[in-house]
C-alpha cells in the first residue's frame, strides 16, 4: 500500500469537519446527507485498510527524531475500523436525534474534527504527532460539549481540566521516555521500568486510563451525561475515549514497557482497575437518572479493562482489548437507547418512566439486549470478555481482584434490571401515555449495535480471531504460546464461569428482594443497598460530591487561593502594581520624554554610541 | 601647497558654517569646494577635479541660493552666541585627538600597494559600471523626490489634527 | 537574469511619470503590481535553482550583450530578494487602494520602484561601494516617500530621517575610504583578501564601529533608531510597511550582515557588542512602545525591539543563532508589514490613529481585526505561529552559546511584546463600539486581500516553519555560516 | 602607507568633525544643510586620498565622483523638504520641529 494512503482516515474526517464548518448554519439536509455519506466513506477506507501490511509514513519534520510518522498494523487498523464505525453510527444517529438543534454547524463540525484526531492519534507513531493529535482530542471534547448549552460550559471547563492535567502527566512521562531512551518513536521503544522510566510508565499510564475515564479522573462524565447532547456522550466517552484509551495503555503496557506478572505496575494498573470497577458501580447502582446511571457504569467498565491489561496474562490483556471493544459497542448502544427514549418521551428519569417496552418496542428490544451485554449474560459478547478478564486475574494469584470484578458483576446487572425494569416495563407512566417508536435512523443504529453485541458473543471467533489475537501475536510475553481463546470463550460449566452465573443470580435476587421492598417500584429497586448502615453515609457524601478530586480539589484551591489571596497575593499584588508595572510604566515615559523631537538630542545618542562602540570594541580586543 | 590647501579647505568650511548670514555661508561652502577641487587636482583626479568644481561649487550652490532665495523673509533664525564661541574650542580638542590619532597610525599601517591599469574612463566603464547604474537610480530618485514634493494635486496635511 | 531585479523596476520608474500622463490610477496600479508579481515569480521559478551549488556570480546583460557588472548570488541575497519581492507585492496590491486619496499615484509608484531598485541591487551586489550607492538610492526614495502626504508631521519625520541618514552614511563611506586606502579595493573579495593578509586588528576595530553606526542607523538599532518613531507611522501605511517590513531589514541588517560576517569575519568583541545592542534595542523599543497612544507609533517602536532580536540572533554568530535572527527577520517582514497595512485601514476607515479614540472596531471591520490578531500573536510568539518558532530558535541559540542571561532577557522582552499587543488588540478592536463608528465600514477589498494574503502567510509559515527554513532560510544561514570564506571565494572573478 | 595620506585623513576626520558640530548646534535648518555638505567634503578628500596614496586613483575618482551625484541628489531632496517645511511653519529653525516625540 502506498504510505500516503496513511492520511486518507486523518484527511477525509478534517475534510469533512471544514466543509460542515464552511457551510452556513441554515443548511441542513445537505448537511446531514454529507456526513453520513462522509462517514459511510470513512468506514470503507478503515474497512480497505484491514488485513493491509504493516506500512509506515515517515515525513522528516523537525529533526531531532520529530518526524510526522504514521503507522498502520494490526492493532491501529482494527481500532481505526472502530472510530469510523462510531463515527457512522453516530453520524446516522444524529440525522433524528440533533434535529433542529441551534448549533449543527459546529456539532458536525467538531464531531469530524474528533474523529480525525483519534483516527490521528492512533496511527501515530511518534509521540509529537501523538500528543497533537491527543490534545486535539480535549479541545474538540470541550467544544462538543458546550454545544450542550448554556450549564454545559462549567462541565466542559471540568473536563477540559481534568483532560488537561492528566495529558501534563503523559507529556511528562513522554519527555522521561524520551530522554531516557532517546527516540521519539513508538515503534522503536521497549522498556523495562526502572526508576525512571517506571515513573515515566506511572505518568503516562495516568494519561492513558484518564481517557479511558477511569477512577480518580471520571468525575466529569456524570456532570456531561447531563449536560451534554446524549449523542456526544455516546461518542466520546462511551466508546471513542475507551478505544483510545485502553489502546494507549495497552501499547504502555505490550510495547513501550515490558511489564511482568505482578510487578508493581501491574499491581498498581489492577488495583486502580478493581477500585473502579467497585466503587463506580455502587455509585451507578443508585442513580435514579438513566443517561448518569449508564455514565457510571461507562466508568466502571473501564475497571475491567484496565484490570484485564493489567494482569499482563495473555488470556487478561485479551480479554481487556476485547472487552473494550464490546464496551464501546453496547455502552453506545445503551447512550443512543436512552437518548431515543428521552427524545420521545421528554425525560430520562427513571421515575416518570414504565412500560415504554410497548410502545418503543424496537428501542426497548436494543436496550435490552446491550443491558445483557453488559451484564455478561450468555451468551453475550459482554460474557466473553468479562470471563476471559475473570480467568486472568485469577491466573495472577491474587484472587482478590477476581472476586471485586464479580462484585462489580453482581451490582452491574442489579442496577441494569432496575433500568430496564423501570423503563420498560411495570405500569406505564401518566406522562408517556402518548409516546412513541422513534423514526428508522435511531433505532436502526440502536439495532445495528445491539446486534454486533449478539454477533460478537456467539460468533466470538470472528473478533478473537481477527483483531485480538493478530495483537497479542507480536507481544514478547506471548511469544512462542500458541493463542487460541475461542474455544473456551462460551464455556459454562467451570468454576469461574459457574461463579459468574451465581453472581448474576444474586443480582437477581437482590434486584426482586428491592423491588418487593420499594412497593413494587422498580426504581427503588436498589433502595436496600443504598440504606445499609455504613453505604448510606458514604453515599450521601458522594452525593455531595465528597470523593470527587476535582470538585474537592477545586474547593482546597479556593480556600488555598482565599488564603493566598490575603497573605501572599496581596502583598505580591502590591509589589506587582507598585513595582512591576510602576517600573515598566516610569521607564516607559523615561524613554518617552527622552524622544523629544530635537534633532540635535538624537545626533547626539548617534555620535555617543559611536564612540560607545569604537571604545567598547577597543576594549575587547585587548 | 598642499597642507596650505588643506587648511585653506578647513578653515573655508570653518566659516561657511560660523557664518551668520546663509548667503555668505553658501558663498563660502563654494570657496572650501575650490579648495578641495585643486587638491584633488594636485593630487592628479582630474576628473574628480572637474567633477568638484562644476557639480558641488557650481550645481549645489545654485541650489543653495535658489532655497534661500525662496525662504529669505523669515529665514533669519537667530542662531545662539555660545555656539561661535565654543567653537574654536571645539576646534581644537578635535585637532588635538585627530593629530594624537593619527600619529599613531603613522606608519603603523601596512597596505597592499593597488594594481590598476588603464585610463579613467576605462576604470570607470570596466569596474564601476554597477555604480553607474546607482547614479542613474539615485539621480532618478532625487528627481522623482522633488517632483513628488512640489506636486500641485493631493497632498493632505494628515498631520494637521494630530497636536 | 538578475540583473532583471534592478532594470524593470527602474525601468518602470522612469515610464511611470509619462505613463500617468496616459492614465491617471489603471495603468501605474495595474504595472506596479505586475512587475513586482513578475519579480516573486522570478525569484521563486527562476532564481532559485541558481543557487544550489551555492552562491554564484552572474554577469549582467543588456539584450544579450554583456554588460561589465558583476552581481552576486547566495542563499542570504536571495531571501532577501524574495522578502523584498514578497512584501513589495503585497503592498503595491494595498496601495491600490490606500493611495487613492493622496493623489499622483504615477509618482509614488515610481518612487516605490526606484526604493524596490536600490534594495534590489544592494542585495546583488558585491562591492562594498555599490552597497552604499544602492543604499543611497533606497534611502532618497524612502524620504520622498515619508514625506508623500506633505502634511507638518511627515515633513518633519522625513527631515530628521534625511539628516540622521546622511550622517549615517558619512560614516558608512568614510569607513570604506579607510579599507579602500588599506586593501586597495572595495570589492568583498579584495577587501576580504587584504585584511587576511595584513592582519590590522585595530583598523578593523575602527572600521566595525563605524560601519556598525552607519548600518545600525539604518536598522534603528538602539541608540541609532531615534528616526524610526518619526518616520514610519509618518509615511502612508503601506510606505510603512516597506519601510518597517523590509527597507531597515535590507539596508541595515543585510548590509551590517554582509560586512560583519561576510567580509570582515564575526569576532568575539563583535558578538559581544551585537547582542548587547540586540538585546537594548529589544527592551527600549518594547517599553517606548508600552507608554504609546499612537497605534502606528506603537509599532514602530515595535520595529526597534524585533530588529533587537534579529540583531541578537545573527550577533550569536551560531549556525542556529543565524538561522534564528534570519528566520525572524523573514517573519517580522510578513507580520510587521501586516500590521501596519491594518492600522493603515483602521486609519483610513476612522481618520484616527489614537487608540483612545478606537474600540470595539472587530465588529464593523472583521477582517481587519482578525487579521490584526493574527499579527500580533505572531509577534508576540504565542505557538504555532511563525514568530514563536523564529524566537524560539534564537532563545535556544543563546542557550547553546552559555548565553543565558541573554536568553532570559529575551524571553522577557517576549513578554513584555506580547503585553503591548494585547493592549493595542484590546482597545483598538475589542470592547465597547465608539458610537462615532457605528457607521464605519471595513476596508476597500485590495486592501484586505493585501492583509488576508499576509495573515495567511503568518499561519502557513508558522505551521509549515520546517519547509520554509528549509527551503529559503536554510540556504541563507549556509551562506553565512561560511564566514569570509564565500568572499575569498570569489575573488577570482 | 605613506604620511600624506595620513594627513589628508587627518584633515578629512577634521571636516567631519566640523560638519558634525554644525549639525549638533546649528539651528537654521539650511545651515544644517551646509554641514552635511562639509562631512560629504571630508569623505570626498578621504577617498581620493586613499586612491592617490595606493596608486589606485583612477578607481578613486569613480567613486568620488558617484559620492557628489549621490549628495546631489539628496541635498537637492533635503532643500525640497526644508522649502516644504518652510511653507507651513513659516520658520527654518530646527528646534521647533518637534511636533513627533515620546
Amino acid at each position: 500500500m502506498n504510505p500516503n494512503n496513511l492520511l486518507i482516515p486523518v484527511l477525509l474526517p478534517l475534510l469533512l469537519a471544514l466543509f460542515s464548518f464552511l457551510l452556513p448554519g441554515s443548511v441542513k439536509r445537505l448537511r446531514e446527507a454529507v456526513s453520513v455519506l462522509g462517514a459511510a466513506l470513512f468506514v470503507y477506507v478503515a474497512v480497505s485498510f484491514f488485513g493491509q501490511k504493516e506500512t509506515l509514513l515517515t515525513v522528516p519534520w523537525m529533526g531531532h527524531g520529530i518526524d510526522f510518522e504514521l503507522r498502520l498494523y494490526q492493532f491501529s487498523q482494527f481500532i481505526l475500523l472502530a472510530v469510523s464505525g462510531f463515527t457512522f453510527l453516530i453520524a446516522l444517529y444524529s440525522t433524528v436525534r440533533m434535529a433542529g438543534h441551534a448549533r449543527l454547524r459546529e456539532y458536525y463540525g467538531y464531531l469530524f474534527l474528533t474523529a480525525a484526531m483519534s483516527a490521528g492519534a492512533v496511527l501515530a507513531n511518534n509521540f509529537v504527532p501523538l500528543v497533537f493529535f491527543w490534545e486535539g482530542l480535549l479541545i474538540t471534547l470541550y467544544a462538543l460539549i458546550t454545544v450542550g448549552g448554556r450549564g454545559a460550559h462549567r462541565t466542559a471547563v471540568k473536563a477540559f481540566l481534568i483532560g488537561g492535567f492528566c495529558d501534563f502527566c503523559m507529556i511528562l512521562g513522554i519527555a522521561i521516555l524520551w530522554s531516557q531512551t532517546g527516540t521519539l518513536r513508538l515503534s522503536d521503544i521497549s522498556v523495562v521500568p526502572q526508576g525512571l522510566t517506571a515513573v515515566s510508565f506511572y505518568l503516562m499510564m495516568i494519561g492513558a486510563v484518564a481517557k479511558a475515564g477511569s477512577m480518580p479522573f471520571h468525575t466529569w462524565i456524570p456532570d456531561a451525561a447531563v449536560d451534554a447532547p446524549v449523542t456526544v456522550m455516546a461518542f466520546i466517552p462511551a466508546a471513542l475515549e475507551k478505544l483510545l484509551g485502553i489502546y494507549m495503555l495497552s501499547r504502555i503496557c505490550l510495547d513501550l514497557f515490558q511489564i511482568e506478572v505482578n510487578s508493581a505496575p501491574a499491581l498498581v494498573l489492577m488495583t486502580l482497575g478493581a477500585l473502579t470497577i467497585v466503587l463506580a458501580v455502587f455509585m451507578a447502582l443508585i442513580q435514579k437518572d438513566l443517561k448518569k446511571l449508564l455514565s457510571f457504569h461507562a466508568v466502571s467498565q473501564v475497571g475491567y479493562m484496565m484490570l484485564g491489561v493489567g494482569t499482563a496474562v495473555p488470556i487478561g490483556i485479551a480479554g481487556g482489548i476485547f472487552h473494550m471493544i464490546n464496551h464501546a459497542m453496547y455502552k453506545s448502544g445503551l447512550f443512543l437507547a436512552a437518548g431515543s427514549v428521552e427524545q420521545q418521551a421528554g425525560t430520562t428519569e427513571l421515575k416518570k418512566l414504565g412500560g415504554l417496552a410497548r410502545s418503543m418496542p424496537l428501542t426497548a428490544l436494543g436496550f435490552l439486549v446491550c443491558a445483557a451485554a453488559i451484564s455478561g449474560i450468555w451468551p453475550l459478547n459482554g460474557f466473553v470478555s468479562k470471563e476471559m478478564v475473570f480467568h486472568g486475574s485469577y491466573e495472577t494469584g491474587y484472587t482478590v481482584f477476581t472476586v471485586a470484578a464479580w462484585l462489580g458483576a453482581i451490582l452491574t446487572f442489579a442496577s441494569f434490571l432496575k433500568a430496564g425494569h423501570s423503563v420498560f416495563f411495570g405500569p406505564r407512566a401518566m406522562e408517556n401515555a402518548q409516546v412513541h417508536e422513534n423514526k428508522p435512523p435511531v433505532t436502526l443504529a440502536i439495532l445495528a449495535l445491539a446486534a454486533l453485541c449478539v454477533l460478537f458473543g456467539v460468533w466470538n471467533a470472528l473478533p478473537l480471531k481477527l483483531f485480538i489475537q493478530p495483537i497479542l501475536a507480536g507481544h514478547p510475553g506471548a511469544a512462542g504460546e500458541h493463542l487460541d481463546f475461542t474455544a473456551h470463550a462460551l464455556a459454562v460449566f467451570n468454576p469461574i464461569a459457574l461463579i459468574s452465573m451465581g453472581c448474576l443470580l444474586v443480582a437477581l435476587g437482590l434486584h426482586l428482594f428491592g423491588f418487593k421492598r420499594g412497593g413494587n417500584k422498580a426504581y427503588l429497586a436498589s433502595e436496600p443497598i443504598h440504606r445499609l448502615p455504613v453505604l448510606h453515609t458514604i453515599y450521601d457524601l458522594a452525593e455531595a460530591r465528597v470523593f470527587d478530586l476535582y470538585e474537592q480539589g477545586i474547593k482546597g484551591l479556593q480556600a488555598l487561593s482565599r488564603f493566598l489571596f490575603r497573605f501572599v497575593d496581596r502583598p505580591i499584588d502590591a509589589f506587582y502594581e507598585k513595582v512591576v508595572v510602576g517600573v515598566g510604566r516610569a521607564a516607559s515615559g523615561a524613554i518617552r520624554a527622552a524622544h523629544n523631537g530635537l534633532y540635535a538630542n538624537y545626533l547626539a545618542w548617534t555620535i555617543g554610541g559611536l564612540a560607545i562602540i569604537a571604545w567598547a570594541i577597543g576594549a575587547l580586543l585587548r | 601647497m598642499h597642507l596650505f590647501l588643506l587648511i585653506g579647505l578647513v578653515a573655508f568650511s570653518a566659516v561657511a558654517i560660523l557664518c551668520r548670514e546663509l548667503l555668505k555661508s553658501a558663498i563660502s561652502l563654494a570657496v572650501a569646494s575650490i579648495f578641495l577641487a585643486l587638491l584633488l587636482f594636485e593630487m592628479g583626479a582630474v576628473y574628480a577635479g572637474v567633477f568638484e568644481l562644476s557639480v558641488v561649487a557650481g550645481l549645489i550652490t545654485v541650489l543653495f541660493i535658489t532655497a534661500i532665495a525662496l525662504t529669505r523673509g523669515d529665514g533669519d533664525v537667530a542662531e545662539g552666541r555660545a555656539q561661535r564661541w565654543v567653537f574654536p574650542l571645539f576646534f581644537l580638542a578635535l585637532a588635538v585627538v585627530d593629530v594624537l590619532v593619527m600619529r599613531r597610525l603613522l606608519g603603523r599601517i601596512p597596505a597592499i600597494q593597488g594594481s590598476e591599469s588603464g585610463g579613467f574612463s576605462q576604470v570607470l566603464w570596466n569596474q564601476r559600471t554597477f555604480d553607474l547604474v546607482g547614479q542613474v537610480g539615485v539621480i532618478s530618485a532625487g528627481v522623482l523626490a522633488v517632483l513628488a514634493l512640489f506636486r500641485r494635486e493631493g497632498g493632505h496635511g494628515k498631520g494637521e489634527g494630530h497636536e | 537574469m538578475l540583473f532583471l531585479y534592478i532594470i524593470v523596476p527602474l525601468l518602470l520608474a522612469g515610464l511611470l511619470p509619462l505613463l500617468g500622463k496616459l492614465s491617471k490610477r489603471l495603468l501605474p496600479d495595474l504595472l506596479a503590481s505586475a512587475a513586482m508579481l513578475f519579480l516573486l515569480v522570478l525569484t521563486v521559478i527562476g532564481a532559485r535553482p541558481l543557487i544550489s551549488g551555492g552562491g554564484v556570480i552572474q554577469q549582467a546583460t543588456w539584450f544579450q550583450a554583456p554588460l561589465n557588472i558583476r552581481l552576486l548570488l547566495d542563499g542570504f541575497s536571495l531571501l532577501m530578494l524574495f522578502t523584498i519581492a514578497l512584501v513589495s507585492f503585497v503592498v503595491c496590491v494595498y496601495s491600490i487602494g490606500y493611495m487613492e486619496h493622496y493623489g499622483a499615484k504615477a509618482n509614488y509608484y515610481a518612487l516605490l520602484l526606484v526604493m524596490i531598485a536600490g534594495m534590489n541591487g544592494l542585495v546583488l551586489s558585491g562591492d562594498l561601494f555599490t552597497i552604499y550607492v544602492f543604499l543611497e538610492m533606497a534611502a532618497v526614495a524612502s524620504y520622498a516617500l515619508v514625506a508623500f502626504g506633505r502634511g507638518p508631521d511627515e515633513l518633519e519625520a522625513a527631515f530628521k530621517y534625511l539628516m540622521l541618514s546622511a550622517v549615517a552614511s558619512a560614516f558608512v563611506l568614510l569607513s570604506i575610504a579607510v579599507l579602500f586606502a588599506v586593501t586597495g579595493g572595495v570589492g568583498f573579495g579584495a577587501v576580504a583578501q587584504g585584511l587576511k593578509t595584513l592582519n590590522v586588528r585595530t583598523l578593523v576595530g575602527i572600521c566595525s564601529a563605524l560601519f556598525l553606526a552607519g548600518f545600525g542607523l539604518k536598522a534603528a538599532l538602539v541608540p541609532f533608531h531615534s528616526w524610526l518613531p518619526d518616520a514610519h507611522p509618518s509615511a502612508p501605511a503601506p510606505i510603512s510597511a516597506m519601510l518597517s517590513g523590509v527597507l531597515i531589514k535590507v539596508s541595515g541588517v543585510y548590509a551590517m550582515t554582509r560586512v560583519f560576517l561576510g567580509v570582515f569575519g564575526l569576532t568575539p568583541a563583535l558578538t559581544t557588542v551585537l547582542t548587547v545592542l540586540g538585546v537594548v534595542s529589544i527592551f527600549v523599543g518594547a517599553l517606548a512602545a508600552i507608554g504609546q497612544n499612537d497605534i502606528k507609533r506603537m509599532l514602530a517602536y515595535s520595529s526597534i525591539s524585533q530588529i533587537g532580536y534579529v540583531v541578537l540572533g545573527i550577533g550569536i554568530g551560531t549556525p542556529l543563532g543565524i538561522l534564528g535572527g534570519l528566520f525572524h527577520l523573514f517573519n517580522h517582514a510578513l507580520f510587521k508589514s501586516l500590521l501596519f497595512l491594518n492600522a493603515g485601514a483602521v486609519e483610513q476607515s476612522t481618520g484616527t490613529r489614537s487608540l483612545d479614540k478606537m474600540g470595539g472596531l472587530a465588529k464593523v471591520m472583521p477582517v481587519t481585526a482578525v487579521t490584526s490578531v493574527v499579527g500580533s500573536l505572531s509577534i508576540a510568539g504565542v505557538p504555532p505561529l511563525n514568530g514563536f518558532w523564529s524566537k524560539l530558535l534564537i532563545i535556544i541559540a543563546l542557550v547553546q552559546a552559555k548565553m543565558l542571561t541573554l536568553a532570559v532577557l529575551a524571553v522577557l522582552g517576549s513578554v513584555i511584546t506580547l503585553w503591548y499587543y494585547l493592549v493595542l488588540q484590546h482597545q483598538a478592536f475589542f470592547g465597547k463600539l465608539n458610537e462615532a463608528w457605528k457607521s464605519v465600514r471595513e476596508a476597500p477589498f485590495w486592501m484586505s486581500a493585501a492583509t488576508v494574503v499576509l495573515a495567511l502567510l503568518c499561519v502557513a509559515v508558522g505551521l509549515a516553519f520546517p519547509f520554509v527554513v528549509g527551503t529559503w532560510l536554510q540556504p541563507a544561514a549556509d551562506a553565512l555560516g561560511q564566514g569570509v570564506n564565500v568572499a575569498l571565494n570569489f575573488i577570482g572573478f | 602607507m605613506s604620511n600624506l595620506w595620513v594627513l589628508n585623513l587627518g584633515f578629512a576626520v577634521l571636516l567631519v568633525g566640523v560638519g558634525l558640530y554644525c549639525l549638533l548646534t546649528m539651528r537654521n535648518t539650511v545651515k544644517l544643510l551646509i554641514g552635511i555638505e562639509v562631512i560629504a567634503k571630508g569623505v570626498t578628500l578621504a577617498l581620493v586620498a586613499g586612491g592617490a596614496a595606493r596608486g589606485n586613483l583612477m578607481v578613486a575618482q569613480s567613486l568620488a565622483i558617484t559620492v557628489i551625484v549621490v549628495d546631489v541628489a539628496v541635498i537637492a531632496t533635503a532643500l525640497a523638504l526644508v522649502i516644504n517645511i518652510n511653507r507651513h511653519t513659516k520658520s527654518l529653525d530646527v528646534r521647533k520641529l518637534t511636533r513627533l516625540k515620546g
